[in-house]
């Protein structure tokens, strides 16, 4: 249990990004919010692949023996490009509902019902 | 972005060349060290944005155009998938280089060693591909938003 | 035949149903012409009467959308004023609603096997 | 606090205490008893591939094709940003 | 306990700090450095995880794209949280 | 370039040439707009061959698995047990469904020829457009669960610029955020649950983790994580206030592939349900599960689709409720999966009227959609109030919009009834009470379709619509398109149903198959 820290870390940064989403009421916390799960996420692929005593899965400079496993290394480096991607176009849509509308609160939107 | 002090610009100068060596390396020995196309391109393309922040997006948007961003970063993505394709005498995305000898096609020595450059068949020029896409996607994504919040700020209600 | 569609209990052919419907429409048409004749046009016949009132103009007596069905809202106003309180088009409450909905069948499929 | 609030409350901590638990008993961290697929890469791919970065024989050619996923995201992403703050949206 | 396992406890704890700032603040550029600051330690974390290829990736993306990106995107918005 | 070349390596040349494509539509724009669309055109009937002739090798012959980056053929490394590499694995339902997709982009694309004519930068449209159709492909016939993730975010991302395309639109960007937010925390739930079962079994191929699949404690929580997720895409009940905001706001041919899109996302969870977790999961409970989703999406959709006064919010809580009829028939014959004799008796066949319920969904959504556009296109109004009197100018229109209507009710002889006749039958046999809540909501759709009919083309011809004509070639092309197959599959039901519709649930149920074309025995 005491070792599983970094687990139950990604748990508590899944819960505070859903907080945010859930009871901010500012677009940009919002997106900030979806930012905090998306590394959260990021921080649980890696932590999957740690093995304790070994190395980083490099041939370069690692000297002969245990390596990490590399294929959440390399999931991981999709979803952080993802996840700016994501960003960048969420950010450009706040703006120009900021333009249209002139606030950023969630309330007050003009598609209801 | 308005342009910044002094101080602030003649540090981006100076800093500038050290990041572009540094992603550039990054980028090209990305099968042998840590790093690749992304993480070399995240680097220049944050280069970038250091000279962006410190000149202001309007003068660094006439030494840098949009649409020239655009077409290299078509350029870089289809290299990628061309690559890709020219393994398709075999699969997709087939490795036709490795082991093969001549460019790119020498076999690294079996356990640790500092390898050579000449390696991993395709896996340099994806790199490359890849790394001048990921540059200049996020420098054109940093760019597009710099200018509109310069138009923005010269509050035309007209424009978008 | 490629049109007949078995099911567990019967059967049902698209093109039997046509031609039922066929027979039916000429049916329905030599009933109609057994009717009167004399049904002419362009006279004080086919004019709208109303009360003896002017006719209204064609915007006017046209029923916008929001007026068609109203007694149906209206009967049923309890309801849709619930059901228009739930939709509130706010992002916030969209993503509460996954969590909601995750955290019902958490406890829904995890505890089945349990208890 | 509304009820909104209240539903929103117990929801997160509901999510939040099976997500725990799923993750205390996952397995240890750091003790990875299964890995059939990662050790065959890491034995093999300096021998299939020849890169000496196994991350990056990987990315590029065991999973290339999520990699060229990605490069289409960020294309992706990239265009509809300049669509978004296009200056002129009529011919 | 050796250092090893104090420090990739007491990291994630900092990881969690951080966010929580990101969150609760009510100045938006402050909670884009908390990020930030959130984007750096979970690079280091990273490399202490032996994941140096994400680890770059992470310090250039996450601490430096995205501030860039946000901070220009409430430049051109409101820098202040409305009111509850 | 023989025929058996082109059949081999089809499942990665249907996702890798319109990405060519797409890459270089920056390098196409400057050769001209006629160019340009014929590109585009080009690559999307290309596209629309290429999936025809798999789908009929894959009914005729068997699934086909393509893999990336080795051998064809070498699904595992020599002498080893499990996948490496990324496999992509098409059977009956994958090629199914890539039909539907094909079609329908190749009428999206049609109607865009003219519909979008007056926009700027339409190199950027058709582009995502392309890129859109790869991520749903990609999704459709990937075997690995991240690189479903991965699509599912190409074609989320590409929508989202596309539903943000007509950004001068007041609510334009309003929409596509809600999208976009919706669709992001959806695909890191799908991320999460996959941490969480590689994390377990060390592998991401989903033939080898119902292998090796135990529905232990993690796995469950997996298993809500993928429901709730694409639950949520697919736009079922709770989670379907984000149908409405972004179907309305996106421009008609987009409109018709998000439909698919949703479709693509349903698909995804029939996967999960039936091939990754199956027989080894709680198969009542889950049923019972998308029963109850399935029908509360029905009422809830319908009812508020009959006061809505924006014409293409309407036709999108009509959609909304369609897709309930799916859930329905998928979660009654999914609950009676671990019962083989009821099963063969309704369940199958319970199944097999929600697939068939699937592509007429696309079609006559499709055709409804257009028909909005087309409106929008004369008059440039959505809103229901200030329309009247349109059928005289506008007869194809109409009488499309007609079919369209007719169909969704499920009105003989239309294809929406076939399948609808065929979940009401099966489900009668289930439990009654849930087929009269459909036969039900069928009456309540047929009273919405009929109000927006009556509001829009019924009625005096209005002073200010004497200068409505009937819409370009182009987009009549693609609405009649939809329309003849409406009329088709209503008229020939068992021609598409023991065609296309039985081998695709005979490769959605045939779990064991699945693993054993990818794992071997």
């Amino acid at each position: 249990m005491i070792h599983n820290i970094p687990y139950l870390a990604v748990v508590a940064l899944v819960a505070i990004g859903f907080w945010a989403m859930i009871f901010r009421k500012n677009l940009i916390k919002v997106i900030i919010g979806i930012a905090i799960i998306e590394s959260g996420v990021n921080f649980f692929l890696v932590a999957l692949g740690y093995r304790s005593g070994a190395y980083a899965p490099i041939y370069t400079h690692a000297p002969s023996g245990q390596m990490v496993l590399p294929v959440p290394q390399a999931l991981t480096l999709t979803s952080i490009v993802i996840g700016v991607a994501v960003l960048a176009l969420m950010l450009s849509l706040a703006v120009q509902i900021y333009k249209k509308q002139g606030t950023l609160d969630t309330r007050k939107g003009v598609l209801k019902k | 972005m308005s342009e910044m002090s002094k101080i602030v610009r003649s540090i981006s100068n100076l800093l500038l060349p050290f990041i572009l060596i540094y992603g550039f390396y990054i980028i090209l020995h990305g099968h042998l060290t840590p790093g690749g196309g992304f993480q070399g391109g995240a680097v220049v393309a944050s280069g970038l944005v250091m000279v962006l922040v410190a000149y202001g997006s309007e003068r660094f948007a006439s030494w840098v155009k949009e649409k020239h961003l655009s077409v290299l970063e078509s350029i870089g993505a289809l290299g990628f998938i061309s690559l890709a394709f020219l393994g398709l005498s075999t699969a997709f995305f087939y490795n036709f280089l490795a082991g093969k000898g001549g460019l790119f096609g020498d076999i690294p020595p079996e356990g640790s060693n500092p390898g050579a450059l000449n390696t991993a068949g395709t896996l340099p020029l994806m790199n490359l591909a890849v790394g001048l896409k990921v540059i200049a996607g996020l420098a054109s994504i940093v760019l597009v938003m710099g200018l509109a919040s310069h138009y923005f700020k010269q509050g035309g209600e007209n424009d978008t | 035949m490629q049109s007949i569609l078995t099911t567990p209990s019967g059967y049902w052919d698209p093109l039997m149903w046509l031609f039922g419907l066929a027979v039916a429409i000429g049916f329905a048409l030599f009933i109609r012409s057994l009717g009167q004749k004399s049904y002419n046009k362009e006279t004080d016949q086919t004019k709208p009467f109303i009360s003896g009132n002017p006719e209204v103009s064609k915007s006017e007596s046209h029923v916008k959308a929001s007026n068609l069905y109203w007694g149906f809202m209206e009967s049923l106003k309890s309801y849709y004023s619930k059901i228009m309180r739930f939709h509130t088009g706010n992002v916030n409450d969209y993503v509460l609603l996954l969590v909601f909905v995750i955290a019902v069948m958490f406890l829904i499929i995890v505890l089945a096997g349990v208890i | 606090m509304s009820k909104r609030d209240l539903v929103g409350v117990i929801s997160l901590l509901i999510l939040v205490g099976f997500l725990g638990l799923g993750a205390a008993s996952m397995r240890e961290f750091g003790v990875v008893d299964r890995a059939y697929m990662d050790d065959y890469i890491i034995s093999h791919s300096q021998d299939e591939v020849g890169a000496n970065n196994a991350v990056t024989s990987v990315v590029f050619d065991y999973r290339g094709f999520d990699t060229l996923g990605e490069a289409t995201i960020l294309f992706a992403a990239v265009v509809g940003v300049i669509v978004i703050f296009r200056r002129e949206v009529h011919e | 306990m050796d250092l090893l396992s104090l420090v990739h406890i007491i990291l994630p704890l900092l990881i969690v700090v951080a966010a929580g700032f990101a969150v609760l603040l009510r100045d938006l550029i402050s909670c884009t450095i908390a990020l930030a600051a959130m984007s750096l330690l979970l690079s280091l974390e990273f490399y202490i995880l032996h994941a140096p290829d994400v680890a770059i990736a992470e310090a250039g993306v996450g601490a430096c794209i995205t501030t860039a990106i946000i901070i220009l995107a409430i430049s051109m918005t409101k820098r202040e949280e409305d009111e509850r | 370039m023989s025929i058996d070349w082109l059949l081999i390596h089809s499942p990665a040349l249907i996702i890798a040439v319109p990405l060519f494509a797409a890459f270089a539509m920056p390098l196409i724009k400057k050769l001209g707009n006629k160019t340009r669309n014929g590109v585009a055109l080009a690559t999307v009937l290309l596209i629309e061959i290429l999936v025809i002739m798999l789908a009929k090798d894959v009914f005729a012959s068997g699934a086909r698995s393509y893999v990336f980056g080795a051998e064809p053929g070498l699904t595992l490394p020599s002498g080893y047990i499990v996948p490496i590499r990324i496999l992509f694995h098409v059977d009956g339902m994958s090629a199914f469904m890539a039909i539907i997709s094909a079609t329908i982009a190749l009428v999206a694309v049609i109607y865009s020829l003219k519909f979008m004519e007056k926009e700027t930068a339409l190199d950027r449209y058709y582009l995502l457009l392309l890129l859109m159709m790869v991520g749903m492909f990609g999704m459709e016939f990937t075997a690995d669960l991240f690189n479903m993730f991965v699509f599912l975010e190409v074609l989320s991302i590409a929508s989202c610029g596309l539903v943000a395309y007509r950004i001068h639109l007041a609510d334009a960007p309003e929409g596509a955020l809600k999208f976009m937010v919706i669709s992001s925390i959806g695909a890191l739930m799908v991320l999460l649950a996959t941490g969480f079962l590689y994390g377990q079994y060390d592998a991401l191929n989903i033939a080898q983790l119902a292998k090796e699949l135990q529905f232990n404690f993690i796995d469950k929580i997996a298993l809500v994580l993928l429901l709730g997720a694409f639950a949520m895409k697919c736009g079922s009940f709770p989670m379907h206030q984000w149908v409405p905001d972004t179907y309305s706001v996106a421009p008609a041919p987009i409109s018709i592939l998000l439909v698919v899109s949703t479709q693509v996302s349903l698909y995804a969870l029939f996967r999960v349900v039936f091939t990754l977790y199956g027989i080894s999961s709680n198969v009542v409970v889950v049923g019972w599960y998308l029963i109850v989703l399935g029908l509360s999406t029905l009422f809830i959709g319908v009812t508020m689709a009959i006061p809505q006064k924006d014409i293409k919010r309407l036709i999108s809580y009509l959609g909304v409720s369609q897709i309930g009829y799916m859930l329905i028939a998928v979660g009654v014959g999914f609950s009676l999966f671990a019962n083989p004799v009821e099963f063969e008796i309704y369940g199958f066949r319970a199944i097999e009227g929600g697939i068939f319920q699937l592509i007429n969904d696309s079609m006559y959504m499709g055709l409804l959609f257009l028909v909005s556009g087309a409106l929008y296109y004369r008059i440039g109004t959505r809103n229901l109030d200030s329309m009247g009197g349109l059928a005289r100018p506008m007869k194809v229109t109409s009488i499309c919009f007609l079919i369209g209507s007719l169909a969704i009710a499920g009105i003989p002889p239309f294809n929406g009834f076939a399948s609808k006749f065929m979940i009401y039958e099966t489900v009668y046999r289930f439990n009654p009470i849930i087929s009269i809540v459909a036969m039900l909501v069928s009456v309540l759709t047929l009273a919405a379709m009929v109000r927006a009919f009556s509001a829009a083309f019924m009625g005096p011809s209005l002073p200010e619509f004497k200068e409505v004509r009937e819409v370009p070639k182009s987009m009549i092309l693609g609405m009649v398109i939809l329309a003849s197959m409406v009329v088709f599959f209503g008229l020939f039901p068992s021609l598409i149903v023991d065609n296309l519709v039985e081998p695709a649930v005979r490769a959605l149920i045939s779990r064991p198959s699945y693993i054993i074309s990818l794992l071997g025995g």
